[in-house]
């Protein structure tokens, strides 16, 4: 058998450029780039349309003193709050008018607050928000620390005391190292970036590794597999498709996390200028170097999705026939999908540490570990190592799946009959 | 030194799709490969590749087993014809021309010149969707022979194309030819097959059953057939009586006869024209293909279909 | 309506349909088993603060009360991956996706009208998404029984809550038939409406997450899929009419285009 | 109209159908009368199956109008699928479905009696045991079998049939040829498109000949056949006969003792001219119809434009 190149490199030109020069690539490369940028800096935003608006909550009751101690305490309540939500808490004689108003738009919700026989108040919200509102929520905490206060007094407990008793309780964690970031600084946002960084894996081996099927598939249907087979070898068109189908993916992919990290970059500058103050940057706590090697993993774990996903597709003759023959791949990947959620929340645990070696879940669980726990440098050796001999074992089986698939028309896909070909061919 | 195929055998599961298929073609020649629905043609035309291979027997080009040869050494045109629809012309048959190690440049030029004779120059930049049938057929052919294959093995290369681009696909395979190419084709169309072949085999539920030149294959039926027609519609009664000579059809107008190996058809004229008939209509021929065709496979052909359906999905001809 | 074409269509669906009915049940008895299970660890993790609230409310679903986490199972991306790309996809392959395969003119050649072969397709996928959500709906109600809730859920809104998701469902199953039978190629057809699919989807999740813009869900056929409501007893007419609205509009609009159209164009 | 036969099974008047700029089919006028085989003819891409489909309802024509057995094309187009049989050129079958089931189906669609079914498979040689099998197992000639059984299978008064024997071995070729003959007996019309000239020589009876979708040609195939031209061989003993007078000869090449030539219409002025005892051997070739048919073929490629 010939060596791989340099057909490998001609499939993977062809299959690169005939996907980066379709407009459906350019249109969704745009809008998901766009997307990447608006997403950080949609708070900012928020802030900022939000920033000029306030909502307005009218207090209403027949008890003066009821009335003028919800508006205080409410409103204390509330600006306290840390959301950025401008609030204005008016108190109103005329219910009816101002009924009127929150119908028309011009008050948020008229709040009547009454005092039920046995002293317990009781809250009555008119407002067009739906159940879902956040204002809402927040306005209906604050009357629940409300009642708890006003039941505190009611059972003879000084009001000032009563701060005392829902103050925090002071806890300390001391790190052992003592130039790490305390966690607690950074854990919330490094935890935020390893969900988002299993995220942006999972779419990136489901989404181009079905694009590296549907091309074989896709080849197939379209009969040009003959003239291929009889051009180069399995080997070589699978790794050319592999590796510029895969190529275009990253590109894609790479164009669409260049674009967030930018706006990330962004946010705390657009915030600065735009709202005046230093805004926080979400991530800017998190080292994102710490990322790099896993850089190469992503590249690893990727190629190993998409050659055996090449395999598979070119057991389909159609494309509607892709996903059944890709299920397994999907099955794998669902597999480190979901174990990386769980193992988000215990990183240090011994079957994270498994996962992480492991070629197929690595690309999934080596972020965790890497942004909430820490990786000893034999593990990186070991991952990669198993990384490199699952891809090479990965060609080995995809091209003996794909030499016999490819010449296989019309069969539903059908395992047994795949390993039987697989034997008897070469 | 000519291609050898010997004794092949493959088997597909419960099926025998080649067993012992020998024939072999000389340099330079029009080879047809004739057979039934399922006979087995396409599985030797992809052993021949190497794209699958024999549970037995070799396959050799030039002394050489089709194993240690290079890939360019064959163009192919399969049966289910496909290109990639979405890219122009030119660039595909670029990239084609560039699988088999042909310099970009050289591989626009010859396109060039394919195009030009083939009469569609002005489709080079199109994409390959927007051009019929007919001219997708060109451009596979152009595909298949961008790299200066020796043989070029083309399966129904005709089927679904019309009488003007048969006719100029006929005129590449001489050109091919002349340029000493070997060709070998399938077809079910068996005009085509008197007008191109040098020689041809029959293959029947996967044996050879006949195989050689064209002339030897018909005379090996040992028979020519005489068509005649005379203005006075008497009959022809008259012919039995010659020696040698069976009256095999009567058709509207005109006798059809059967001459044994032997006999001589100028006698029917002779005697035609002796008896003061006037001739409207005389030809001889030696039996059609089609009809060698029929005798040697002409059996019910639920066997073949059968056979076919046991080994479908197993890459057999289909 | 010709029923040897329906009871085809369903039956090479079957497979599909089996094992989606299957997924489908399974998931909605997840939910109350999660509520059960989850409801107030989750609640403890949200009022921590580790995790946004905002991504604990989709519409108007939560893990708070149960008729809340049934309304999530109705809504959560996963059921609508699971019914939408079913009722998109078995919709939009109903056309398109024959004639990409060719098998369309065999179709075609037939003494049915367009007409006919559309009103058979649309009753086809009609009956697909029922089995779907009523399998969905059995194995919620199967989930709360388990878990010994039976009491806290009014069975008696059961029906509404199956026609409602039925209408929204219906609604974008409208719109793929109506994409299939005005494109030629399978891929366009299936885009347009999954676009059309994720910018409701995207209007629903926006407004719910950004109460400033709550507006925007209005205008998402999501939101007028209200199980959580209609489990609590509040039926809004205007939600059925709407969607029977965004039903009717795409039906009238194949009913027209398709019977005019040059179908099978040479390939 | 059930019983008594219209004047013409199908009848254009200026058909035409554009797709955009391309004109597909330009003013088309033809007939096809009861109890004929049509053979309709043209390069690839000249129009063929747009006419078809345009007669079956499937596109909608630019201008002009048709009948189909006596009923208008836009109008009655259910009326006409019902009472004609179709095979698609290239036919595409339900996968899944076995070959029997695929042919139940697709009768139960169309709602007739499949009265010819066994019949048919009989002759095209597809046993039950073959017709149990899923139509994914199936070659291109069985696929093509199949074709042509759904299309037949219950006895219409008209089928139009796109190339019918694609991919038919010379086997199922002649079996399919007897087939039309028989239909032709029984007094049933069939429209056929074929690309094989010899195939269309022997089976049709009138042939329509089109070119980037204008009519061409519209005539016996009998007239063609008295078009076309012989080629003779001869040899001969001595001094070479006088063949100059002899109508209908051209392209003579001699070469030595032996001489080539075509010959147009009769033979018998020729086989007069050359029974001369000095005649050593006499090859006069069957006549072919393709150049009568290349001449109406030939031209610019401008039809190529449309695809079919």
């Amino acid at each position: 058998m010939s060596g791989l190149f340099p057909n490998a490199w001609t499939v993977a030109r062809r299959e690169y450029r005939q996907r980066v020069q379709t407009r459906t690539f350019l249109i969704v490369t745009a809008v998901l780039a766009l997307v990447g940028v608006g997403i950080p800096l949609l708070p900012v935003a928020v802030r900022l349309i939000a920033g000029d608006e306030t909502t307005a909550v009218a207090i209403h009751s027949t008890d003066p003193v009821v009335q003028s101690q919800t508006v205080v305490a409410l409103g204390a309540i509330l600006h306290g709050d840390s959301d950025g939500t401008r609030w204005e808490i008016t108190a109103v004689g005329d219910a009816a008018a101002a009924d009127v108003r929150v119908r028309d738009g011009d008050l948020d919700g008229l709040l009547t607050v009454s005092r039920a026989g046995d002293g317990e108040l009781a809250f009555d919200m008119l407002t067009e928000a739906g159940p879902s509102s956040q204002w809402l929520f927040a306005v209906r905490q604050a009357t629940t620390q409300l009642s708890i206060g006003d039941r505190l007094v009611r059972a003879g407990i000084d009001p000032t005391a009563a701060g005392g008793i829902f103050a925090p309780t002071p806890f300390e964690v001391t790190p052992v190292d003592p130039d790490a970031k305390s966690p607690e600084e950074t854990y919330g946002a490094a935890y935020m970036m390893a969900m988002i960084m299993v995220v942006l894996t999972f779419m990136a081996v489901l989404t181009y590794g079905q694009w590296v099927a549907g091309s074989v598939a896709e080849e197939k249907s379209s009969r040009v597999m003959e003239l291929l087979i009889t051009a180069a070898t399995p080997r070589q068109l699978l790794s050319g498709k592999v590796l510029g189908t895969g190529a275009a993916g990253l590109t894609q992919y790479a164009v669409v996390v260049a674009a967030a990290a930018g706006g990330f970059a962004l946010e705390g500058l657009v915030a600065e200028r735009v709202l005046g103050d230093g805004g926080s940057a979400s991530l800017e706590s998190v080292n994102l170097w710490v990322l790099a090697p896993f850089g190469v993993f992503f590249v690893g774990g990727f190629l190993l999705y998409a050659t055996l996903y090449a395999g598979l597709g070119s057991m389909a003759s159609r494309q509607e026939d892709v996903q059944m023959a890709t299920g397994p791949m999907l099955m794998v990947g669902m597999v480190g999908y979901f174990a990386a959620f769980i193992g988000l929340n215990t990183p240090e645990a011994q079957w994270v540490q498994v996962a992480s070696l492991i070629p197929f879940f690595s690309p999934y669980v080596l972020p965790i570990r890497m942004l909430l726990a820490s990786i000893e440098p034999w593990e990186w050796l070991v991952a990669g190592g198993l990384m490199v001999a699952f891809l090479f074992g990965a060609l080995w089986v995809a091209a003996r799946i794909y030499s016999a698939g490819v010449l296989l028309y019309g069969q539903r896909v059908n395992f047994r009959a795949m390993w039987r070909a697989v034997r008897v061919n070469r | 030194m000519s291609l050898v195929v010997d004794s092949v055998s493959k088997r597909f599961g419960p099926v025998l799709a080649l067993d012992a298929t020998s024939f072999s073609v000389e340099p330079g020649h029009i080879f047809g490969l004739l057979g039934a629905n399922g006979a087995g043609k396409t599985t030797c035309m992809r052993i021949v590749l190497d794209i699958l291979r024999p549970d037995s027997g070799s396959i050799s080009w030039q002394g050489r087993a089709n194993t240690d040869l290079p890939r360019r050494t064959w163009g192919y045109l399969p049966e289910e014809r496909g290109l990639y629809l979405r890219m122009p012309v030119i660039e595909v048959l670029r990239f084609f021309a560039a699988l088999y190690g042909v310099p970009a440049a050289q591989a626009t030029a010859e396109v060039g010149e394919w195009l030009e004779r083939f009469r569609i120059p002005h489709y080079r930049d199109r994409r390959v969707e927007e051009l019929s049938k007919g001219n997708q057929q060109k451009i596979q052919f152009i595909a298949a022979i961008l790299h200066d294959p020796e043989v070029l093995i083309m399966d129904e290369p005709f089927s679904g194309l019309d009488p003007v681009n048969v006719q100029l696909l006929k005129e590449a395979f001489l050109e091919m030819r002349d340029r000493g190419k070997t060709l070998i084709f399938s077809t079910h169309q068996m005009e085509t097959v008197e007008e191109l072949c040098e020689s041809i085999a029959i293959v029947d539920a996967g044996r050879v059953v006949v195989s050689g030149t064209v002339r030897d294959v018909k005379r090996a039926m040992g028979r020519q057939v005489v068509r005649l027609a005379t203005e006075e519609a008497d009959g022809g009664d008259w012919v039995e009586q010659l020696p040698g000579v069976t009256l095999i059809r009567r058709g509207e107008d005109y006798l059809e006869l059967q001459v044994r190996d032997g006999a001589d058809p100028r006698s029917i004229l002779a005697a035609a024209i002796a008896r003061g008939e006037r001739v409207t209509r005389f030809e001889i021929a030696d039996p059609s293909l089609e009809e060698v065709f029929i005798e040697h496979v002409g059996r019910p052909a639920a066997v073949e279909e059968e056979r076919h359906l046991a080994g479908s999905g197993r890459g057999v001809d289909r | 309506m010709n029923l040897r074409l329906l009871v085809q269509t369903l039956r090479w669906n079957r497979v599909r349909l089996l094992i989606l009915m299957a997924a489908s049940f399974g998931w909605g008895m997840l939910m109350p088993v999660i509520y059960v299970a989850f409801g107030d660890a989750f609640k403890g993790l949200v009022d921590s603060g580790v995790i946004p609230a905002e991504l604990m409310s989709f519409g108007s679903g939560n893990f708070f009360t149960l008729s809340g986490a049934l309304t999530l199972g109705l809504q959560h991306p996963m059921t609508i991956a699971f019914v939408g790309v079913f009722a998109v996809g078995s919709t939009v392959a109903a056309i398109a996706g024959e004639r990409e395969r060719g098998t369309l003119e065999v179709l075609l050649a037939r003494p049915l009208s367009r007409r006919t072969i559309y009103l058979t397709v649309a009753t086809a996928v009609t009956i697909l998404i029922s089995l779907v959500i009523l399998a969905l709906l059995a194995g919620q109600v199967a989930g709360v029984a388990i878990q010994g809730l039976s009491d806290e859920l009014d069975l008696v809104q059961l029906p509404l809550v199956f026609v409602n998701g039925l209408l929204m469902w219906g609604a974008f199953a409208a719109f793929g038939l109506a994409a299939s039978v005005t494109f030629d190629r399978h891929a366009p057809a299936l885009g347009v409406t999954m676009a059309y699919l994720l910018v409701n989807y995207f209007l629903e999740i926006l407004g719910s997450l950004w109460r400033d813009v709550d507006w925007t869900q209005q205008y998402s056929l999501f939101h007028h899929f209200q199980p959580g409501s209609i489990l609590t007893g509040k039926v809004d007419l205007f939600d059925f009419g709407l969607l029977a609205v965004a039903i009717g509009a795409p039906v009238a609009f194949a009913l027209i285009v398709f019977p005019r159209r040059d179908l099978a164009a040479p390939s | 109209m059930e019983d008594q036969q219209p004047a013409a099974v199908i009848h254009t008047t200026g058909l035409t159908k554009h797709y955009g700029k391309v004109q597909a089919l330009v003013d088309l006028t033809l007939d096809v009368r009861p109890g004929e085989i049509f053979g309709f003819l043209g390069p690839n891409g000249s129009g063929k199956s747009t006419m078809i489909r345009t007669l079956l309802g499937f596109l909608h024509p630019t201008s002009g109008s048709a009948s189909v057995l006596g009923l208008d094309i836009v109008d009655d187009s259910v009326e006409i699928r019902r009472r004609t049989g179709y095979l698609p050129g290239g036919i595409a079958l339900y996968d899944s479905l076995s070959g029997a089931d695929a042919l139940d189906y697709l009768n139960d669609l169309q709602g007739t009696p499949a009265v010819r079914r066994e019949e048919l498979c009989e002759r095209l040689q597809m046993p039950a045991s073959v017709l149990r099998r899923k139509v994914r197992d199936y070659s291109r000639g069985m696929r093509q079998k199949i074709g042509v059984i759904q299309a037949l299978q219950h006895d219409p008064v008209l089928a139009i049939l796109d190339e019918p024997t694609e991919g038919l071995d010379p086997l199922m070729q002649q079996a399919f040829y007897s087939l039309m003959d028989d239909l032709r007996d029984q007094g049933r019309t069939t429209f056929l498109s074929s690309h094989v000239l010899p195939e269309v020589e022997r089976i049709c009876d009138r042939v329509a000949i089109i070119r980037s979708g204008h009519l061409m040609a519209l005539q016996n195939v009998d007239d063609l056949l008295a078009r076309r031209k012989r080629r003779v061989s001869l040899r001969w003993r001595g001094a070479a006969p006088e063949l100059s007078g002899i109508p209908g000869l051209a392209d003579v090449k001699t070469d030595g003792d032996r001489m080539t030539a075509t010959l147009l219409g009769d033979v018998s002025g020729f086989v007069r001219a050359i029974a001369s005892p000095s005649l050593v051997d006499l090859t006069i070739e069957p006549a072919r119809l393709e150049e009568a048919f290349l001449e109406y073929y030939a031209g610019d490629d401008a039809s190529e434009e449309v695809r079919g």
